[in-house]
């Protein structure tokens, strides 16, 4: 009943909101956060068109459901990898700024 | 107006609000919490998209397990950032431009698509029959067998690397 | 006849009664569902947290009784009323809040608290065709709201401002995280067994109760489950003499109290999950022509199972930290791995014997595998203490060295 | 039982010992001979259930996979055995077995090591001192005795390749493979010089024919486009190939073809022009001398030629009209046979004598082939193998006698030499019998021994031809074989020992004597499979299964031949007449130093014994002009003069050019110019160093304006 165009902008002022976060905000993990927000809005897009496909298939359509899995996948990995970083980055620092983690220069 | 509609509209202003605040807030511990809420907000999406078991799993992944990390990892490092700082880089201003300007041809893109305007209905297959599919389908030589042992993998090596990024090595700290 | 119905099935009955009574008001389909719904959810709360007053007053008139005491006994016969007096004091009793709280999370941290225990009632199947929601990821759903739990004591933590609270919240989210490890992996085995992740198949599908394929398993299930409720000997976020009172401590009048009925209800509604998913929940004889007495049966399995908890929290010293983290790990995530590949090759290779051989060599593998984790942790501990006790040097005075080394001692 | 399989297996072992001696157990001698002889063993044993199974179905095992691409199609290789390969496998398992057993006594292992043996040369022998504090001498093991069975597998392997492959190809790989295996063993004690020029000559001398050989197989290639024997020597191929003419010499495509091919087989088996190699091959150790001789190189050669038969004889009716390959085979065989055979007669070097014995049958055989007497042919190669593998394995085993009997007496007198022997039969009994058998069967002795029948086939096949020359020729030469083998065995084993060392010569060891006596019974049965029917008495009580089984691949039919009895006569007589007069001759010879026959033929007879001078002039015709043009030509003028002035001229050039350039365009524009980048490129980079801040969000704003910008123009040009 709800329109496809829903989901799709909901998604995609999400994406956008976590994009704003991710560029803007000082605090690594806050940038971490940001992602997710980005991730997030993937996934709902993502569904969104699974279940349009699948609703026009008349049957399950796998691969929506397997990208989305994956999606969730890869944001736990990202997680866990990113905030080994951080905490890394912190001992070696004592900083969690990201824009004072300057070595990314000639 | 049917009552999804509704549910839709009120679950969709809160995620995006709450998402806002979680950009924008000054104390760190709150944009979490309220991170918490917009994944709590595109959990019921799911469900109202009718992957309930997708929903399941943002429940049980998004907050259970990386809020919950993030919000250790936010405790661990409280004191090195404090809330009073402003959290924000300087060029947010041209950031909140360009990303608005992107937000516009985002969705003006997506509007020129055929199936934009499509309407939604419940699936004729039903909940556990998906989940059934999307098992078998996983676990299928000629399915998707390969791409989830690939992330099952990935999941190892990240809980690997995590370890060992975040191990204290010793002699590191003494000084 | 309608008498006969109604005592049978009362639910269902009450349920028709109201359809009729919207359809004739003019409510459109939707609707009427979206009502029922709230109806349902608002009496099975209610009704959950009502039961509780009665498990405050049961428990600790047992733990008195275990402890030779006499437990609650001035209000009402046998103290019955006891719970009824202390929710009337802690409702009028003053709200304090401490200054420099972090006022979001700590108003909202009881609320998620009490929420999270009752989310889990929304799936439970009390007979046949009453429950909540038949969810097809019942399973999950049940971890995902451990979570939650998690993220209730983590805020009050946090918003409480003061570091024993804090402490105590990260020990108790800490255990918490750990020990849904081996319950996820039981569960996983349950799943396998069953075929599916709803809660009502997984009951319908137990002709035979699950607790006789999976002595192991409900075992592990029954401990992690305690260790999740952070009751004794799992209480280490309220170790008193460590923590002052666990994450709790900032907390008083309505707001503690509703920490304090999510631990009692929590215990009990693990208790039913238990009974729900290892011994057959709702079903018993006779439980498919009358629905009224599933619910009876399921009362009592959850109701003993509750008592054995109890009786453990009653009888049991509280684990050190290292002792607790160490039981998981160590002890209970490896065992349910194992277990969980055994059972899912073993179960492949029977699909097609009798039912007889199932049961047989599940409990065999069960009993071998619990004897082998028996034999390891026992031999772990040995060698522990031996190293200590080897490991331990006397440090004795020796004056001798004062006078021949000059440098030392100085 | 997949027979297919189990001919595909045959050569693997020894390649398989071959390996893992190299690379593993070289360090360890009695793994190393185990391992060799297992692997030969096994093979034995899949060629003999091949064999047997060939034999008994009479059928043929064919086994094809696609090996190498070659543009759209698939070069097949496979195996084939038919009862060429049959007969081939038998006597090549055998000999390659036993010569394999025989080495391990040859190189003296479980002597103790020598004082003064080094790799490269062979054993000197030890020193031993016994309880008494006497100085004994002993044989000493031979230093490299691990890669001495590892060369050897090899070289069973490439001779198992060429002979159950059932393509050009891949026999041309067993072909070369050989040759290098003859090179390695023939130089095997590669610190001696004389062994070192040998080991070159033979790889050299064979490499001519070799090269004629791969121009005639590309040739062959190119015409038919397979180079499998199915469709080479299928019925159509070889009339198209018959009738079609050729650009040289107005010969037809497979007479061309097939001299290409002779060449190889000339060079192989040793015939007329490159016959020099193979005498000089005596320098490697004498297992591989048989190895050579009797089991691989030449039977490989001849084997070859008869595979080779129906191109070489494409166009030939049977008659006495022959075509061109055969004239020239028949021409060359028995040329060679004579030859060498008279050669023989002066040669005092115990394996030299089997040498030009050898290069005598061999040509033998290449005149039954040129007269069409294919199957003669074939029993020759069988016998022949069989028996000359005896008798070199039998000159071994006098030579380590007489080792011994030097190492005793500490003379210093060449072991080799058949005048410092002489009353061997007493000392080594068992060799004396069975070099006694070889050698009859090599002379024809009637009856007895196979080398009648077999010389006696090709003989009878010549005549009854009607080759009236070949005929003559060939049993002139049977007469100086049968000659110079009593020669040998009158000098060496009868009479009184003429040196001291002779008289302490010794039997040698079990693993010895032990091939001698089995490779002695297979001298004298061998023959009984191809006894004529026609034979007066005796012809028809056994069968002639040979003619039968060969006879089936044959192709085109023979004439009945005619029998006559004259070629049996003349058989008998020639045998028995050299055999006696040998004897004679050699019966009483008691100095070192003189030959009977030297002061009877003087001047003719320093020409045998210097082989006809080929060697010498070889020498002067080829390869000093050669070296003269090398060093004269090529290097002092072509390469010194003119090349090299063209080249200092050129840098010289280049010397003077490059200067000009550096000062008047290097140094002002280039340099300059890059000076002027460089700055500017500094004062840029000065300049847009400002973007690269490092911080990741940064970089992120500016990807996601630029990408804005980017979509903006993209979206303006497009529409």
């Amino acid at each position: 009943m709800i329109p496809l165009s829903w989901y799709l902008i909901v998604a995609a002022v999400l994406f956008s909101v976590g994009m704003f976060g991710a560029i803007s905000r000082k605090n690594a993990i806050a940038i971490l956060i940001s992602i997710e927000l980005m991730l997030n809005a993937v996934n709902i897009n993502i569904l969104a068109f699974w279940h349009y496909h699948s609703q026009t298939l008349g049957y399950t359509d796998l691969h929506g459901m397997v990208f989305a899995a994956i999606v969730i996948m890869a944001a736990a990995a990202e997680v866990a990898i990113g905030l080994a970083l951080i905490i890394a980055v912190y001992r070696q620092r004592k900083t969690v700024v990201a824009s004072e983690v300057n070595a990314l220069k000639g | 107006m049917t009552p999804l509609q509704i549910v839709f509209l009120l679950v969709s202003i809160v995620t995006i609000f709450s998402a806002i605040l979680v950009v924008s807030l000054q104390k760190i511990f709150h944009a979490a919490l309220w991170l918490i809420v917009t994944l709590m907000g595109v959990a019921i999406l799911f469900v109202l998209l009718e992957a309930s078991f997708f929903a399941a799993v943002q429940i049980l992944v998004y907050i259970g397990a990386i809020a919950i990390i993030l919000i250790f990892a936010i405790m661990l490092t409280r004191n090195i950032m404090s809330d009073e700082e402003i959290q924000s880089n300087r060029s947010w201003g041209l950031v909140l431009l360009l990303v608005l300007v992107f937000a516009v041809i985002f969705i003006n893109q997506l509007s020129q698509s055929a199936i934009f305007n499509s309407i939604l209905y419940p699936l004729e297959v039903q909940g556990q029959d998906n989940i059934m599919a999307f098992g078998q389908g996983l676990l299928d030589p000629a399915g998707f067998a390969l791409p989830f042992e690939l992330a099952s993998l990935l999941l190892l090596a990240a809980l690997v690397g995590g370890v060992y990024l975040a191990m204290d090595k010793k002699g590191g700290e003494a000084k | 006849m309608k008498i006969l119905e109604f005592l049978s099935d009362p639910i269902i009955v009450i349920q028709e009664w109201i359809i009729q009574l919207f359809t004739n008001w003019g409510v459109t389909q939707e609707w009427q569902t979206f009502l029922l719904y709230l109806i349902g959810s608002a009496i099975l709360g209610t009704s959950a947290l009502l039961i509780t007053l009665v498990l405050i007053w049961a428990e600790r008139k047992i733990i008195g009784r275990l402890q030779d005491r006499l437990g609650p006994n001035r209000i009402g016969p046998w103290g019955i009323f006891q719970p009824v007096a202390d929710m009337l004091k802690i409702f009028i009793k003053e709200h304090i809040i401490p200054d420099e709280v972090d006022p979001i999370p700590y108003h909202i941290a009881p609320i998620i608290s009490v929420a999270s225990v009752l989310l889990m009632w929304a799936i439970v199947p009390f007979s046949d065709n009453v429950r909540g929601s038949d969810l097809n990821v019942a399973i999950l759903f049940l971890l995902g709201v451990g979570g939650l739990g998690e993220l209730g004591v983590i805020l009050a933590g946090w918003g409480s401002n003061n570091k024993y609270s804090m402490l105590a919240a990260f020990r108790a989210s800490a255990q918490m995280i750990s020990y849904e490890v081996p319950m996820a992996i039981v569960l996983l085995i349950v799943v396998i067994l069953s075929g599916s992740m709803s809660l009502g198949d997984i009951v319908s599908s137990q002709n035979i109760a699950n607790i006789f394929l999976l002595p192991l398993g409900a075992l592990i299930f029954f401990i992690a489950s305690i260790a999740e409720n952070g009751r004794a000997p799992f209480d280490l976020a309220e170790a008193e003499s460590e923590l002052v009172a666990g994450f709790n401590m900032e907390y008083s009048g309505l707001k503690f109290g509703m920490f304090y009925v999510a631990d009692f209800l929590r215990a009990f509604t693990s208790s039913v999950i238990f009974a729900s998913i290892f011994l057959g929940g709702w079903r018993g004889p006779g439980a498919e022509q009358i629905p009224i007495l599933g619910f009876f049966y399921l009362l009592i399995k959850s109701t003993i199972i509750w008592f054995i908890g109890v009786w453990i929290r009653g009888s049991m010293p509280r684990f050190r930290v290292d002792q607790m983290m160490a039981i998981t790990w160590k002890f209970l995530t490896p065992l349910s791995l194992a277990l969980l590949i055994v059972i899912a090759f073993v179960n492949k290779l029977l699909a097609n014997s009798s039912q007889l051989i199932q049961v047989v060599v599940f409990l065999i593998i069960n009993f071998v595998l619990f004897y082998i984790g028996f034999l390891i942790s026992n031999k772990l501990i040995n060698e522990k203490v031996r190293m200590e006790v080897s490991s331990h040097k006397r440090v004795l005075a020796q004056p001798t060295n004062i006078f021949t080394q000059p440098n030392s001692g100085g | 039982m997949n027979y297919e399989l189990l001919t595909w297996l045959i050569p693997l072992p020894p390649l398989l010992a071959f390996f893992i001696i190299f690379l593993a157990t070289h360090k360890n001698n009695k793994l190393s001979h185990s391992l060799a002889i297992a692997g030969a063993g096994l093979s034995w044993v899949f060629s003999m259930m091949v064999f047997f199974f060939a034999i008994g179905y009479e059928k043929e095992l064919t086994s094809s996979i696609s090996w190498l691409p070659t543009a759209e199609t698939w070069l097949n290789i496979g195996v084939q055995v038919d009862a060429l390969t049959a007969i081939t496998l038998f006597f090549v398992a055998w000999t390659v077995l036993m010569i394999f057993i025989y080495s391990v006594g040859y190189h003296n292992f479980g002597q103790p090591k020598g004082d003064h043996d080094r790799p490269g040369l062979a054993p000197h022998g030890a020193e031993l001192i016994d309880q008494d504090g006497k100085h004994k001498h002993v044989l000493s093991i031979e230093p490299m005795y691990a890669r001495f069975f590892g060369f050897i597998s090899l070289f069973a392997f490439a001779m198992y390749v060429l002979v159950v492959s059932n393509n050009l190809l891949t026999l041309y790989i067993g072909w070369e493979i050989m040759g290098l295996c003859s090179y390695l063993l023939i130089g095997f004690w590669y610190a001696k010089p004389s062994a070192k020029a040998a080991a070159q000559k033979a790889f050299l001398t064979t490499r001519i024919g070799d090269v004629f050989m791969l121009i005639g197989l590309a040739a062959l290639y190119t015409l038919t486009g397979s180079l499998h024997y199915e469709v080479i020597f299928s019925e159509t191929v070889l009339h198209d190939l018959a009738t079609t003419i050729s650009p040289v010499f107005g010969l037809s495509w497979a007479g061309l073809i097939g001299l290409l091919i002779l060449m190889g087989v000339v060079g192989k088996s040793s015939q007329f022009p490159l016959h020099v190699w193979l005498p000089d091959a005596m320098e490697g150790p004498t297992p591989v001398s048989a190895m050579i001789h009797a089991a691989t190189m030449v039977s490989a050669g001849v084997y070859l030629a008869i595979r080779f038969f129906p191109v070489l004889s494409a166009g030939w009716d049977g008659g006495s009209a022959l075509t061109t390959p055969m004239v020239v085979m028949a021409a060359i065989g028995s040329f060679t046979a004579l030859f060498s055979a008279t050669i023989a007669v002066a040669q005092r070097d115990v394996k030299r004598v089997l040498a030009y014995s050898t290069i005598s049958q061999l040509g033998f055989m290449i005149a039954a082939l040129g007269v069409g007497a294919y199957i003669a042919a074939a029993f020759h190669l069988v016998t022949h193998a069989i028996f000359k593998a005896l008798l070199f394995l039998g000159s071994g085993s006098i030579i380590h006698g007489m080792e011994h009997g030097v190492l005793h007496t500490q003379e210093h007198i060449d072991p080799q030499d058949m005048y410092n022997m002489g009353g061997l039969r007493k000392k080594m009994p068992i060799t004396f019998i069975t070099f006694l058998i070889g050698g009859f069967a090599l002379a024809g002795f009637p009856f007895i021994t196979a080398g009648f029948w077999s010389k006696d086939e090709i003989l009878s096949g010549a005549f009854n031809g009607g080759f009236n020359v070949v005929f003559w020729v060939l049993a002139i030469s049977a007469f100086i074989t049968a000659f110079y083998t009593m020669r040998q065995i009158s000098l060496v084993f009868l009479g009184n020992p003429r040196t001291s060392a002779a008289k302490h010569a010794h039997e040698t060891t079990a693993t010895m004597t032990f091939p001698l006596v089995i490779l002695s019974i297979f001298a004298i049965s061998i023959g009984w499979v191809g006894i004529p029917e026609y034979f007066p008495v005796i012809g028809g009580i056994v069968p002639n299964w040979l003619e039968t089984f060969l006879g089936s691949m044959l192709h085109s039919e023979h004439a009945e031949a005619h029998h006559s009895s004259i070629p049996l006569i003349t058989s008998l007589v020639v045998s028995l007449g050299g055999l006696f007069l040998g004897g004679l001759v050699y019966r009483k010879i008691q100095n070192t130093e003189k030959d009977p026959l030297e002061w009877s033929l003087s001047g003719v007879y320093k020409v045998l014994a210097n082989k006809y001078y080929i060697d010498e002039i070889y020498q002067f015709v080829f390869i000093r002009p050669t070296e003269w043009f090398a060093e004269k030509i090529v290097y002092q003028l072509i390469d010194q003069k003119i090349l090299d002035g063209f080249l200092h001229g050129v840098g010289k050039l280049s010397m003077w050019l490059g200067g000009k350039f550096r000062f008047w365009f290097d140094l002002p524009i280039i340099n300059k110019g890059g000076d002027k980048m460089a700055l500017g490129a500094q004062k840029m980079g000065s300049n847009l160093k400002v973007t690269q801040s490092g911080r990741i969000q940064d970089y992120m704003v500016l990807a996601l304006a630029f990408s804005l910008l980017g979509g903006f123009l993209f979206y303006l040009l497009l529409f």
